[in-house]
């Protein structure tokens, strides 16, 4: 079984919905957090039977699909995505279990098992083709999310998401039908598999032009300033779950791809456009601060601060060595747990208020302390206080960026002090001063079902800012294995000097013998 | 002895997490006594240590656990117990000890009693990871650490906009600082390869100065958010909104002497550049005279407190700035003693006076506050450095290390602010204590505080009093660690004189003090006598009008620059384009769909026109092709 | 004196004609039996259609397997041309055929299907199609397509409404000015190479090394408006939005595939031994046209408000996107295209064969047409599976992995990076975004929002019968599973189409 | 002077424009496709004369089929004119629009 | 000479012909005119020496075609004047007169490569008729038959677009109406 473990993790959940069209109404909700809790304890057995001391992939499965065109459904994982998929299977699984009354619940958690099969598809695929199908694939339960039980604004708000998202990614096809094409002219045969376009060493200037190709995808789904107004739309209309799982989930694979793809296949490109692409982060970590900073609706401030927080992880990645891209593969489970939990606590409120607007708040604290005593944590933990789990991953990243670029780091630096304005502010908006709407003098203090949420994302929040090591070590790993390719694979002068050479044989490489004339 | 060290450092958080199990249940009593008591288990512990360490010489070393590890950099949650910062240790236990015990009793009515405690443990466990981390990651830690307990704590009574706001003030200031330090952490990795203090140091004198010379500023501009130095000073008077044993406990003898804590703990590195440690001292001595000076005027009785809290410090960093490091730990001390004191003591004050903080409104309070009256007294002897007070051993030995390095400006500055020093807190103690009883007028019967809260002050009387005695002794032991310079005047009779004539000085500001404020004349002022409307005072009371042009031309600024972003570029320009795209193509449809007319006449003549358009190109370019010859002769004629 | 002609029999390889005949044969039985027996039930002639149709089917395999064995093959005095194009064309053009006839067996009763001459026309109507792909003959093309044409004209006219007259009588207009501009453009060819014959007509002007190049281009304009109008091509297409809504959804979507091939394999046929014989002009008009034909028609379809309409402009889109392999014009793109055609036939085929088992009779009176959008505002309420499925069907044509239609988009676009048409394979994929918005505009309204007027959902399924509901399941079937397939048929087709020598 | 192919050949490119101002003016139906045989006639001419050049029978037999085809789309177009009439009572274009956009 | 004389005087003739059959608002005249203007050009097949050609255009022009349009005409009831909206004639004229243009400027050029061979080459002596016939149940057999085929379609289309068939819609008829006429149907037809 452990030889498809992959496949069962990715099938499962879709099988499972499947058959959940037969079940009743009344026992969707049981079905669902069944099968959601079966996904998790499968992912949690994938990383008791994880390598820690491989850098390469595990548990990879091959089966062939369009073998003429070089198509095969390839999956695997590392220390990279294991995390990712964990984290995926996770918030499945506490999301269905804390969905409120809702209309239509049963297609909302068939819904939601489908996109669960996208998002690990999209993590362990290891072919360009069947990771451009998860990765389109993941849009269509999302855009029903948040067009069917989203607020006033939600249709425009799923089509943006959609269509933006999809525009990206058509420019990454045809990157990667590009570089399949090199492929073909270097060794002529025809190859979607990402391992075997590890061995490509590519010229500097098809570098440069598929990076471009490929960033476009990647940015629209980080989202990367300035491409990144679908998602306060996406977030703010979406309902509580919808939010949830596209924070802590569907942002991470642009992050994840970047990795995956940019950097192993074109280090010299990374290099080349590092300080773009860092410029860029920069301006999304102070812009949408400040942008969240003037935001009136809660939910938008935790918007925002997810594209804010997104820089520090694209920042992390372009620092190209093993501290920045440990960090913001670390960041990103961080910021998926914390982001995540932020959703989940404006959810909470929203539910007992229907309203978003922090105007309508105030003195929340003495009315809903638990409340507010969880959202300061995660509040806390979003503005990088040291033992939450976002710690590590922004000082690993900022640490890995500072080796690149003083002046930059320290820009993107600012990140910790305009994260505490708007954050700060808007508990302060939310939480602190007298109550003075009528409404919320007799609100109810979070419910079971809420805490049964809530609880693990704090505990996790804490365990992983105190004893990160569980995760490091795995990602660090895997990462080393990435950052000793990109220094191998690099050709200029410049590359060369910017990827470090961590000088360990981690045997993954083997020099290619198709080099692409 | 690691058990003492983890006994030392994690009782307090056991308190802290026991008292957050009440947290959202009605006040009890055993939230409050745990910790404390728990808190004397840690200071029991600390002396435990102490003794070891100033008996032995031996320091303690331990490495809990791993923390992160990626690529080169390895941080652990390692500890260290040596003569620096078991000094700290002992500190920060006891003044916490004694602020746990007070604040039973200060606490008693306040609805967050459990959470209070709480929070209060919370602080003194980051504090203890501060000072007892062997790394600068660790530091870090307990840097934000307190940072957090210090929001907690000054915005405690969050109901108050006021405290909600200082609190959050304090925050974003020390994160401004925190970027510095972040910056200077990540100089030191990168340049040493290590975060380890002793590694860290160890490989520091290789590297250029220019290098040692940014590490030295950005890890000091973190110091200067903690310790509130000029410009990032304004938090501090403000966060005095929180309850009165935190301003005693937080923001006067344990956080804000982090800065200095720092700046002593990383000797090494400031030993190598001298420029820095110039400047660090240039900086302190002026912001122990712009300190002061507020104080002078200031009507707030906690502000004239957290304004020489703010003086002092200038003077601790005056010292580590002249390589004095011993010295200005010393003071540090010291000034901890008396200062929580003074704070602890106002507190009785102030709940005497149901929260009123004009001392204008006071007066004649030593009749009916006799224990309080004392405390403070000597408090602000010790603070204005009388013979044979703690502050006389501390402060005066601060403008002997100026004297001696040859800074008379420095030490010039801080002479005078030393006189400064005794005008202010004996203002303060004339106003509350002597004189009419004014607050008659405003119907309030002052009480006397809890008997346990006075003799819970009383250890720190004490060692206001005798804390000076320990000098040779603490001298012995921290110069182990720390540069064992020692600061004697050459000649005996510039010694004395300047001895006495520093004490002369300030025995003449206490006097003028008294005579001024004890007068029977003395009223609440109005804002209409001749002193309130000259330029001076309105400069001092309204701080050199810092915090108003702060909040004028930085937050404003910052706000309205936001609000921009988020209306006119966020959803104007960026998401203006990208719905404009889409808009463009929707109305070229709507616009284009016309010639869809539905009329077959029309579709007749696209289709004509549509081949006759492909024929017109293709005449041009038959012809063209035809032609080539005669039209490129053509243009090479023209030129082209 | 004449002398006689000997001929043998065997020379004249009448089995090439085996495919074409047989459902002449079948069309003329079809009248045969209305002769002497009317007024039967159409079921008997759509299965009737169906056999003949599957005995062509089983024709065509032959024909393959000789192909496969002998390669290319001529017959009756050279004017049959059966080649790996012809072969794969006629499967798509007889196989969709059988697809679309059961269409015919709704529940609700309309005009056409009543009378056998629809289903005899139809077959005359296929078999003029496959004689215009398996000839290189520009006279037995034109015969071909008149024959077809002409009977597809009165198909469409015998849906019997004011809306289908005026599309048969726009699309007859049109196409008589179409045949016009056909003939004309085959008599420049002739004028220039003194022969009809595309394989001669190329040798000729290889010969002259394309000495008259204008006069080649003013032959070449002609037959591009003409097959431009065959291909819906801007500006040629003006006819296509309305003749698809006045035509059945049955045979609109029928529409939307067969004849398109034909002139496809034409199309490739005549241009692209021209552009490969770098005629830059008709490179760079192909590339306006594909890229004009492409967005045009997306941008018009984005403001539509009937559904079928949309249809009927992303079709002219997807033509314009597979004209893309014509300008193209390597193996790989040319075996894209037909890739492509087969898996759009299935997708097409289902999103049609939808609209037709929603097909009402009368149109209430919140209901601007047919198929109003908002005729299917919020269907899931009352029809989960149908709104599913008719968004499968979306997903598909907005070219969503791993749906049918995503393979075709693929392998496209890869055969115009592969040949360098970078910023080509660039607007291909932006258009493939832009559509995506209107077929998202459909799910939207069929998912996200409420119903205009309650009802029991019987509206979706009006029209529907079992075989209705068969084709649907099996074009869903097709669609889902379609990546199963893929490599079966890519290797198939690129085996045909590379053994024909494109 | 000699006739030559050209001469036939602009002859008949003159008419077919003919054809197509009429085909592009006339709203009677009718007379449109009046103007749709003369395209096709005009062409019928060029063919012949090709045919006659070159001394090939292939120009003859085009034109011979696309005599054929005209006469096919003459009843053809005739019989949805009377369809149409029949519903309408005209055979104006301009009646039918309904469909648009 | 006497071929120039012929061709310039029926050239003349069917454009003006042709021009008066598209120009003309009266519909008799258009018919007349189309009618005389096919003759002309079967005058231009007989001096090609396509006799069978002219013969057929005879034929099938000025006898089937005429006599189905004039059919057409009388049942249009459009032999009075014909009124047409004219919109913008400067597209027309405009667009038709360009084409001309543009194809007159390139076909007028002599074609450059004029080494061509007739493939189906015409025998001296043979009459056009039996020449054409050769090569019409020969090479072109397909395309006659198919053209056959084609002319099968075009009446069937003709019987069904304009015989009774199309009177009633049944696509139109709701269901009841539908069972009504069946009924009706089964009492005519017991």
């Amino acid at each position: 079984m452990l030889d498809h473990i992959l496949s069962i993790l990715i099938f499962f959940p879709a099988l499972a919905a499947i058959l959940g069209f037969v079940v009743n109404k009344n026992s969707i909700r049981s079905y669902g957090v069944a099968v959601a809790t079966v996904e998790f304890l499968l992912a949690l057995w994938l990383w008791f039977a994880f390598d820690s001391n491989v850098s390469g992939m595990q548990f990879m499965e091959q089966i062939a699909l369009v073998p003429a065109f070089g198509i095969n459904y390839i999956v695997g994982v590392d220390g990279i995505s294991l995390f990712i998929i964990i984290l995926a299977a996770f918030f499945t699984m506490i999301g269905i279990a804390s969905l409120g009354e809702m209309k239509d619940i049963k297609n909302l958690i068939i819904t939601l098992l489908f996109l669960q099969m996208t998002m690990v598809g999209v993590f362990v695929a290891l072919d360009a083709i069947v990771f451009y199908l998860f990765w389109e694939l993941s849009l269509v339960p999302m855009l029903y999310i948040i067009g069917a039980w989203g607020g006033p604004l939600r249709i425009y708000a799923s089509v943006k998401f959609f269509l933006y998202t999809f525009t990206g990614s058509l420019v990454m096809l045809v990157g990667m039908l590009f570089m399949a094409y090199f492929y073909h002219q270097a060794t002529g045969d025809w190859s979607f598999a990402l391992l075997d376009w590890y061995r490509l060493i590519l010229p500097e200037s098809f570098q440069n032009w598929l990076f471009v190709a490929f960033f476009f995808g990647f940015a629209i789904k980080v989202p990367m300033f300035p491409f990144h107004t679908w998602l306060p739309y996406a977030h703010g209309q979406a309902p509580t779950i919808g939010s949830v799982i596209l924070a802590a989930i569907l942002l991470k694979m642009g992050t994840y791809a970047f990795i995956r793809f940019s950097l192993p296949l074109f280090p010299d490109a990374s290099v080349y456009f590092m300080y773009p692409i860092a410029v860029l982060a920069i301006i999304m970590i102070i812009y949408t601060a400040m942008v969240a900073y003037a935001q009136k609706d809660i939910k938008q401030v935790v918007a925002y601060s997810s594209v804010s927080h997104m820089g520090v992880i694209i920042l992390g990645t372009f620092a190209l060595n093993v501290e920045g891209i440990t960090g913001s593969i670390f960041l990103m489970i961080a910021h998926g747990v914390v982001s995540g939990a932020l959703f989940f606590l404006v959810g909470v409120i929203y539910d007992r208020r229907h309203t978003k607007l922090m105007s309508e708040f105030g003195g929340l604290a003495s009315v809903m302390p638990r409340y507010a005593t969880i959202f300061g944590i995660m509040l806390m933990a979003s503005v990088g206080l040291p033992l939450t789990i976002n710690f590590v991953g922004e000082f690993l990243s900022l640490l890995g960026f500072y080796k690149q670029s003083h002046i930059l780091t320290l820009l993107a630096g600012t990140a910790i002090i305009v994260g505490a304005i708007y954050m700060l502010s808007a508990y302060k908006k939310m939480f602190f001063g007298v109550v003075t709407k009528d409404e919320n003098r007799n609100l109810p203090d979070v419910n079971k079902k809420e805490l049964f949420a809530l609880i693990p994302l704090t505990v996790i929040t804490i365990w992983l800012g105190v004893y990160p090591k569980p995760l490091l070590e795995p990602i660090n790993k895997s990462v080393e294995g990435i950052v000793t390719l990109m220094h191998e694979k690099s050709i200029s002068e410049e590359a060369k000097l910017r990827i470090p050479n961590i000088n360990k044989d981690m045997g993954l490489i083997t020099k290619s013998s198709g080099e692409a004339h | 002895m690691e058990l003492f060290l983890y006994t030392a450092l994690f009782s307090p958080l056991v308190g802290s997490l026991f008292a957050a199990l009440f947290g959202a249940s009605p006040k009890t009593k055993i939230a409050g006594i745990v910790p404390s008591a728990l808190l004397g288990v840690s200071l029991i512990s600390s002396t435990i240590l102490l003794i070891l360490v100033f008996t032995t010489g031996h320091t303690l070393h331990v490495e809990m656990m791993t923390w992160m590890a990626t690529g080169d950099l390895y941080i652990p949650f390692g500890f260290v117990v040596d003569q620096v910062s078991v000094v700290m240790m002992m500190v920060v236990t006891l003044v916490s000890t004694v602020v746990h015990v007070y604040a039973v009793g200060y606490m008693d009515h306040d609805k967050g009693f459990n959470r209070f405690f709480s929070y209060l443990s919370a602080f003194v466990f980051s504090m203890m990871i501060l000072v007892m981390s062997d790394n600068f990651a660790g530091l870090f830690i307990g840097w934000e650490g307190v940072g957090l307990c210090s929001w907690l704590l000054i915005g405690f009574w969050y109901h108050k906009e006021s405290a909600s706001w200082a609190a959050n003030e304090a925050f974003i200031m020390n994160r401004i600082a925190d970027l510095g330090m972040l910056i200077g952490i990540f100089l030191v990795y990168w340049n040493t390869g290590t975060l380890q203090y002793d590694g860290a140091f160890a490989a520091m004198p290789s590297l250029d100065t220019a290098t040692l010379t940014w590490i030295g500023i950005f890890l000091f501009i973190g110091a200067m958010g903690k310790s509130a130095q000029f410009p990032l000073h304004t938090w501090l008077a403000d966060a005095m909104e929180g309850p009165t044993p935190v301003s005693a406990l937080i923001h006067a003898a344990t956080m804000v002497t982090a800065g200095v804590y720092l700046v002593v703990r990383s000797s090494p590195l400031y030993e190598l550049i001298p420029n820095v440690g110039l400047f660090i001292a240039s900086l302190g001595a002026f912001v122990a005279l712009f300190a002061a000076s507020m104080a002078l005027v200031n009507r707030d009785m906690k502000r004239v407190i957290a304004y020489s809290t703010l003086s002092q410090l200038g003077y601790m960093f005056a010292a580590a700035g002249l390589g004095a490091y011993w010295v200005a730990l010393f003071h540090l001390m010291a000034h901890a003693f008396f200062k929580a004191l003074l704070f602890l003591g106002a507190g009785n004050v102030m709940h005497a006076m149901h929260d009123e903080l004009d001392p204008f409104k006071m007066g004649g309070l030593g009749k009916v506050m006799k224990g309080t009256f004392v405390m403070m007294t000597v408090a602000s002897v010790a603070l204005a450095g009388i013979f044979p007070l703690a502050g006389f051993f501390s402060k005066d030995l601060i403008l002997e290390v100026a004297f001696v390095n040859h800074h008379y400006v420095i030490y010039a500055v801080l002479l005078f602010t030393a006189a400064l020093t005794a005008f202010y807190s004996f203002r303060l103690v004339a106003l509350i204590f002597h004189g009419e009883e004014r607050y008659k007028l405003f119907g309030i019967h002052p009480h006397e505080a809890y008997k346990f809260m006075l003799v819970a002050m009383s250890p720190l009387l004490l060692l206001a009093v005798i804390a000076g005695a320990f000098k040779a002794g603490y001298f012995d032991m921290v110069t182990q660690l720390l540069p064992d310079t020692e600061y004697h005047v050459h000649s005996a009779a510039t010694y004395w004189i300047m001895t006495i004539g520093t004490q002369l000085l300030v025995g003449f500001a206490i006097f003028y003090a008294y005579k001024k404020y004890t007068r029977r004349d003395i009223k609440v002022p109005d804002g209409t006598s001749k002193m309130e409307n000259s330029f001076a005072y309105k400069l001092l009371i309204n701080q050199y009008y810092i915090p108003y042009f702060y909040e004028e031309y930085i937050v404003k600024a910052y706000r309205e620059l936001s609000e921009i972003f988020w209306t006119k570029i966020d959803q104007k320009i960026v998401d203006g384009t990208v719905d404009g795209i889409a808009n463009i193509l929707y109305k070229t449809g709507n616009t284009t769909r016309v010639m869809q007319s539905g009329n077959l006449s029309t579709m007749l003549k696209w289709m004509v026109a549509g081949t006759v358009a492909l024929l017109s190109l293709a005449v041009v370019f038959g012809l063209a092709a035809r032609y080539s010859g005669e039209i490129k002769s053509i243009l090479s004629g023209l030129g082209v | 004196m004449l002398s006689p002609i000997n001929v043998s029999i065997e020379s004249l390889n009448l089995m090439t004609l085996a495919p074409m005949l047989i459902p002449i044969i079948g069309a003329l039985l079809i009248i045969v039996i209305d002769l002497f027996k009317s007024e039967q039930d159409k079921t008997l002639y759509v299965m009737l259609s169906l056999l003949i149709l599957g005995v062509d089917f089983v024709a065509l395999v032959d024909s393959a397997g000789l192909f496969l064995d002998n390669g290319t093959i001529t017959g009756v005095f050279d004017m049959m041309l059966i080649d790996g194009l012809a072969i794969l064309s006629q499967f798509i053009i007889v196989g969709a055929s059988m697809l679309f006839i059961p269409l015919a067996l709704t529940h609700k009763r309309f005009h056409e299907f009543s009378y056998p001459e629809f289903f005899a026309l139809f077959l005359f109507m296929i078999a003029g199609f496959q004689f215009m792909v398996a000839t290189d003959n520009l006279i037995l093309i034109f015969v071909g397509l008149e024959t077809a044409s002409l009977a597809l004209y009165t198909l469409i006219a015998m849906h019997n409404r004011d809306k289908s007259f005026e599309a048969a009588v726009k699309y007859f207009t049109m196409g008589a000015l179409a045949a016009g501009f056909f003939s004309f453009g085959s008599m420049v060819f002739y004028a220039l190479t003194g022969s009809v014959e595309i394989n001669q007509i190329a040798a000729v002007l290889e010969a002259n090394n394309y000495a008259d190049i204008g006069f080649v281009l003013v032959g070449v304009v002609f037959l591009l408006a003409s097959f431009g109008f065959k291909l819906s091509m801007v500006p040629f297409h003006t006819w296509t939005p309305d003749v698809y809504e006045g035509s059945s959804a049955a045979l609109a979507g029928y529409m939307s595939i067969v004849p398109k091939i034909a002139a496809f394999i034409v199309a490739m046929r005549l241009f692209e031994f021209l552009i490969h014989s770098g005629v830059v002009w008709l490179e760079v008009i192909l590339y306006m046209g594909v890229v004009m034909t492409m967005t045009m028609a997306n941008i018009w379809a984005l403001v539509q408000t009937d559904v079928k309409r949309m249809l009927a402009y992303s079709s002219i889109s997807h033509a314009g996107f597979v004209m893309a392999a014509i300008l193209i014009g390597t193996t790989q793109s040319n075996s894209a295209l037909f890739l492509y055609w087969i898996l759009f036939s299935f997708t097409n085929l289902g999103s049609f064969s939808m609209l037709w088992i929603s097909r009402q009779k009368n149109l209430p009176a919140h209901q601007q047409s047919d198929h109003s959008y908002d005729k299917f505002a919020g269907m899931v309420k009352t029809s989960p599976v149908a709104a599913s499925i008719m968004a499968l069907f979306m997903l598909s044509l907005a070219g969503l992995p791993p749906f049918a239609l995503f393979w075709g988009k693929l392998y496209m676009l890869s055969a115009a990076v592969s040949s360098g048409y970078t910023v080509l394979a660039l607007i291909m994929a932006l258009n493939s975004a832009i559509a995506g918005y209107y077929y998202l505009k459909l799910i939207v309204y069929m998912f996200m929002k409420d119903p205009v007027v309650e009802n029991n959902g019987h509206v979706y399924s009006a029209n529907a019968t079992l075989p209705l509901k068969t084709i649907i399941g099996f074009a869903a079937i097709g669609t889902i599973f379609a990546f199963i397939a893929v490599n079966q048929l890519l290797e198939f087709v690129t085996l045909f189409v590379y053994n024909s020598g494109y | 002077m000699e006739i030559g192919l050209n001469h036939y050949l602009v002859l008949s490119t003159i008419l077919f424009a003919i054809g197509l101002v009429g085909v592009m003016r006339r709203k009677n139906l009718l007379m449109l496709f009046f103007a749709t045989e003369i395209l096709l006639n005009s062409v019928n001419i060029s063919f012949a004369a090709i045919s006659h050049y070159y001394g090939d029978l292939t120009g003859q037999m085009f034109a011979f089929f696309v005599i054929a085809i005209a006469a096919s789309e003459v009843a053809v177009g005739l019989g949805l004119l009377i369809v149409w009439h029949k519903k309408h009572n005209n055979i104006d274009l301009d009646n039918m629009s309904s469909m648009r956009g | 000479m006497f071929e120039a004389i012929a061709f310039y005087l029926f050239a003349f003739l069917t454009i003006a012909m042709f021009y008066v059959a598209v120009t003309t608002s009266q519909a008799l005249y258009a018919l007349s005119a189309l009618a005389a203007g096919m003759i002309f050009i079967s005058a231009f097949f007989f001096i090609l020496g396509a006799d069978f050609l002219g013969a057929v255009q005879i034929v099938v022009y000025s006898g089937a075609v005429m006599a189905l349009y004039a059919f057409g005409m009388m049942f249009f009831d459009t032999t009075r004047e014909v009124k047409e909206k004219q919109g913008n004639k400067a597209i027309v004229i405009g667009l038709s007169s360009l084409a001309a243009l543009m194809v007159v400027v390139i076909v007028a050029a002599p074609i450059v490569g004029n080494n061509i061979e007739a493939i189906y080459p015409m025998t001296e002596g043979v009459g056009n008729t039996q020449e054409v016939g050769m090569i019409l149940f020969t090479k072109y057999l397909v395309p006659f038959e198919v053209a056959a085929v084609m002319l099968l379609v075009a009446m069937i289309a003709g019987i069904v677009l304009a015989g009774k068939k199309m009177d009633l819609s049944l696509t139109l008829m709701n269901d009841t109406d539908l069972m009504t006429m069946k009924e009706e149907d089964k009492k005519v037809h017991p």
